[in-house]
């Protein structure tokens, strides 16, 4: 339900400032992965590479089309993911899509998901979850895939 | 709310607009429903869904193999509306109308017998004609057809303000090319496509004419049969749920000639004329298309739909389409950095208009939209293609309808320029 | 009416059948409504036609693609009768329900696309094997298919009493053999089927398994995930229909990993994942095989009817079909001349029972039923290789489902006494 | 509409008789064309054979499977249009045929039709109309197969 209350919730000084300033945009060397993700819905697209180093995330580069949830949603996760042990990567990540999937209800930890928390507001409009979940998705398909890559 | 008046709209727009229930409605936060996205599908009438009601209530049972009364009245109401659509089309033919479940399979039907053996099976060498500009409905079913038969694939561009580019039609219909299909109007772009000039030069080849006519059915007046031969289309879809019919029912009009050469599409049920286990034949049209239950419920309620329209009269909702087309790009006009995808004038045009702003993203202008009442469309409107001939990934857009007011425009623009605000643009 | 206490039959059946607003219609002549031909098509409780009203009144939207808050309602109401039809039947995953127009589209989505390039394509050299007791809409799809891939056509035959001949299994089903399809029970003769049976058979020389459920699906308790996996279908079909829902809608259910390799069956809409004018790329299932608007209202309809079944709960349903079914066999045994085709134990039938009567031809057994009110099937129901079969060219059915009273079955048997003595059989 | 009286309407005497002794029955030599055709609704079947001599209709003889109203149709048939010229055959025919589509309106001129306006009630039944017809459709296509055959 879109009132103009939810509307601030969904839209939140956070998720704007990001999608104006997103961090780590663009695509980098070197790189492992890199996935290509689409909303069939809207056409949104993401491009997006991982560097994996020694189990640590390195690098985490995008190129991006879409509404300002899906940007500021992969400013958000280059923030949290950069720097972070795969593992805690992942689990982080868990934690976000359980946030997305909770319509609303879920209690988020600030101290895991920081920016992130921001996002709760979009849990309650079901269509935009995919919107705040592209780049998400497509982090995982890459980093799995490079995790593969690495361990042959 | 209050109309300003206009010429063209439809008389007693506020009687009219009592006819459809959902226009009532009242959204989250308390604000009234302002319906943009009829493109999309349209509202239905109290009629409409009251035809639908009193079968199920009153006559319901399965139609052409049922003998009893109940049989015999559902299948006196169904064929009654094939009756209607033939009207409503001006069909030369009522047993040219085949029921499908919606424009989608009536355009694929084509496409699919195209593929198997019969005299107009398309194989290598031959050519099948597209244009940019289609709808995925009308794009996705030839591309398999091509793929699937070894033929290849050809299409129209689209020009800068949003038409087709005719230069290259002697270069693209040729003596190879065995079908043409087009949309009459885009979803998109809005534009009104010359389908007769089209159909005359793909019938100099001998080409098959498929028209789409997905968002034309519901806003021009259609007469088949007071068309000149070499300009009526051989093949012509359309969908239920966009002329204030329900979902689940739509319709392929063929000409007999065409429709006897190609073999059946789906099998089972009433298709046959008898059945051994080491072969069938098949029933004449239309029966031979209409393989297993039809859509009954939904064909009486297109039935009364169309009817509907017919009291309207399709030339009075085209002026009202026009009259408030023509209103909302005048008020579109008024909103910085807006861009309207398509032509800008509201006589070579349906009512859907594609439109960006610059520095906000459709998503963003949807939601904004909807959270003042506001229903429009975000995301590429399953026209790809021609989304990405302009360069962009996605548009908003907005469709009016027989029922939409100036008002309504007005809370559309006036919800353009909070976004603009909201976003903080300058 | 009066209903005979017979055990087995549904509690409280006088306020179930107060559901159905058409079983209080009174006919020509002010007879009341004897309803049995349930098998050809149900009745409709108050409440899937109120759950249609209500959307078309108050939620009516396109699906997926609306941001909107009607989109978003209308897809949630979309979705949410996913869940209830594989609640239903037990599904596996949810997105393994791919909604159809009918049962007879189910079927051919599968025939059909196994003529296309991919994983399970048939072709020259591979056989399909069917039944002599399919409905046409389970044969002709397949007739289609090897006539058109080039591969050949079997069948199991028809014992005498009814049953399938599985004498002939091994020899029947053979590494050759790419698909088995086979109704579960028969629209015509009430058997029902060993699908298990027969399921372990075809997977272990690795052929597909697709089931035809049109008539199960309303009677039989079904719990696909409960299956072991030799003896579940690969695919099974059911139509809206039967189970009282609306016309316009069927489901297909399909293992996932089989539905994965089948490529795309109709092509437009919400089936892709990107379109370009060179080609595309298709969506993940239940959408790749979704093509166009989806029958929205219809799915909404269905989840309602499946819903309702599942409160009455699927075994008092199937309880009381043979409780009937059990009353009606005996019924008609008094009927001199009159011959059952099919076996005559309710406890291994479903509720349709096609019989004739020596010395009246079907057609005019129907006629005088319906002068009294009593509605039932004519013909050959769709099986016409069944009725060869037994030598025969129509029969009369009479099909009795969950709102079926013993009196009604009373009816049927004095209007079948009645006949006899109207064309003066001694 | 289907109540008792109009079902004595649709199974009147004559009807009957013709249905329990069909007359013409049988397929036999000569005949110039055989057609077979089918009510697909309900599975009726004729096989029907014509010879003609002269410009006139010499003999039709048939083998049916179906209900009375179409057996006794094929038997009145029989009756009507053997011995009779093509032509008046033929305009028995449209005659027969405009009665069966009147929807029971039609006033059947019983000079014409003698037996056949016994049917004028089966015109009352929709469902019914196709099992008069079949007979006569058949007579029909027949009559023109063996026309055009013999005028070559
Ligand atoms: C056994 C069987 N299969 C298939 C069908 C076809 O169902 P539908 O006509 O809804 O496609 C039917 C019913 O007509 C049936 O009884
Ligand atoms: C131009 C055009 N063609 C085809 C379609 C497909 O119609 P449906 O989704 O009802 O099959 C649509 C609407 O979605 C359309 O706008």
């Amino acid at each position: 339900m879109s009132t103009a209350q939810n509307l601030d919730a969904l839209y939140q000084e956070i998720i704007l400032d990001h999608y104006k300033n997103p961090h780590g945009k663009g695509l980098r060397e070197p790189h492992e992965a890199e996935v290509h993700h689409v909303n069939p819905t809207c056409g949104d697209e993401v491009t997006l590479r991982v560097h994996l180093a020694d189990g640590v995330v390195e690098d985490v580069s995008y190129d991006a089309l879409g509404c300002s949830i899906s940007q500021a949603s992969a400013s958000v996760l280059y923030d949290l993911v950069v720097g972070k042990p795969v593992d805690e990567a992942l689990a982080i990540h868990e934690e976000f899509l359980a946030l997305m999937q909770g319509k609303g209800e879920g209690e988020p930890d600030e101290d895991v998901l920081e920016d992130g928390i921001a996002f709760a507001g979009v849990a309650k409009f079901p269509a935009r979850v995919k919107c705040a979940l592209l780049s998400w998705m497509a982090w995982k398909d890459a980093t799995l895939q490079s995790s593969k890559g690495s361990s042959t | 709310m209050t109309s300003p008046e206009l010429p063209g709209l439809l008389p007693e727009l506020e009687v009219v607009r009592k006819d459809f229930p959902i226009l009532e409605r009242v959204l989250a936060g308390g604000v009234p429903l302002v319906y943009l996205d009829s493109a999309n599908t349209s509202q239905k009438p109290q009629v409409v869904i009251d035809a639908m009601v009193d079968h199920l209530e009153r006559h319901n049972a399965n139609i052409a193999r049922a003998m009893h009364q109940l049989g015999a009245e559902s299948t006196v109401a169904f064929e009654a509306a094939r009756d209607k659509v033939a009207a409503f089309i001006g069909a030369p033919e009522r047993d040219e109308v085949i029921f499908t479940k919606n424009a989608s399979e009536a355009l694929n039907l084509a496409a699919n017998t195209l593929a198997w053996a019969g005299d107009r099976q398309v194989g290598p060498g031959d050519e099948v004609v597209i244009t940019e500009m289609e709808h995925h409905s009308n794009i996705v079913p030839w591309q398999l057809l091509t793929q699937r038969s070894g033929a290849t694939l050809r299409w129209f561009g689209i020009t800068d303000d949003g038409h087709l580019d005719l230069s290259t039609i002697d270069d693209l219909i040729t003596e190879r090319t065995k079908v043409v299909a087009v949309t009459w109007v885009s979803n998109m772009l809005g534009t009104i496509n010359p389908i007769a000039e089209i159909a005359r030069r793909a019938h100099q080849v001998g080409a098959l004419v498929v028209v789409d006519a997905s968002q034309a059915a519901p806003q021009l007046p259609i007469d088949l049969a007071a068309m000149p031969e070499d300009e009526r289309p051989d093949l012509m879809a359309f969908t239920g749920h966009k002329v204030v019919g329900p979902t689940g029912i739509g319709v392929l009009w063929g000409r007999r000639a065409v429709l006897d050469q190609l073999p059946p599409f789906l099998g089972g049920g009433e298709m046959i004329e008898t059945v051994r286990m080491d072969g069938s034949t098949y029933a004449p049209i239309p029966h031979k298309f209409e393989a297993g239950t039809p859509p009954i419920v939904e064909a009486i309620g297109l039935g009364a739909a169309v009817e509907y329209l017919g009291h309207l009269g399709m030339d009075a909702v085209h002026a009202h389409e026009q009259a408030i087309t023509a209103y909302a790009l005048d008020g579109l006009a008024t909103v910085p950095g807006l861009t309207i995808l398509g032509p800008t004038d509201a006589a070579l045009r349906g009512g859907a208009i594609a439109f960006e702003i610059d520095g906000v993203h459709p998503h963003d202008i949807a939601q904004v939209l909807d959270s003042r009442g506001v229903a429009v469309r975000a995301g590429h409107h399953c026209a790809k293609p021609a989304h990405a001939r302009f360069g962009v990934q996605s548009s908003t857009r907005m469709s009016s309808y027989l029922y939409t007011t100036p008002a309504e425009i007005d809370a559309l623009v006036d919800g353009l320029e909070y976004t603009r605000s909201y976003f903080k643009l300058a």
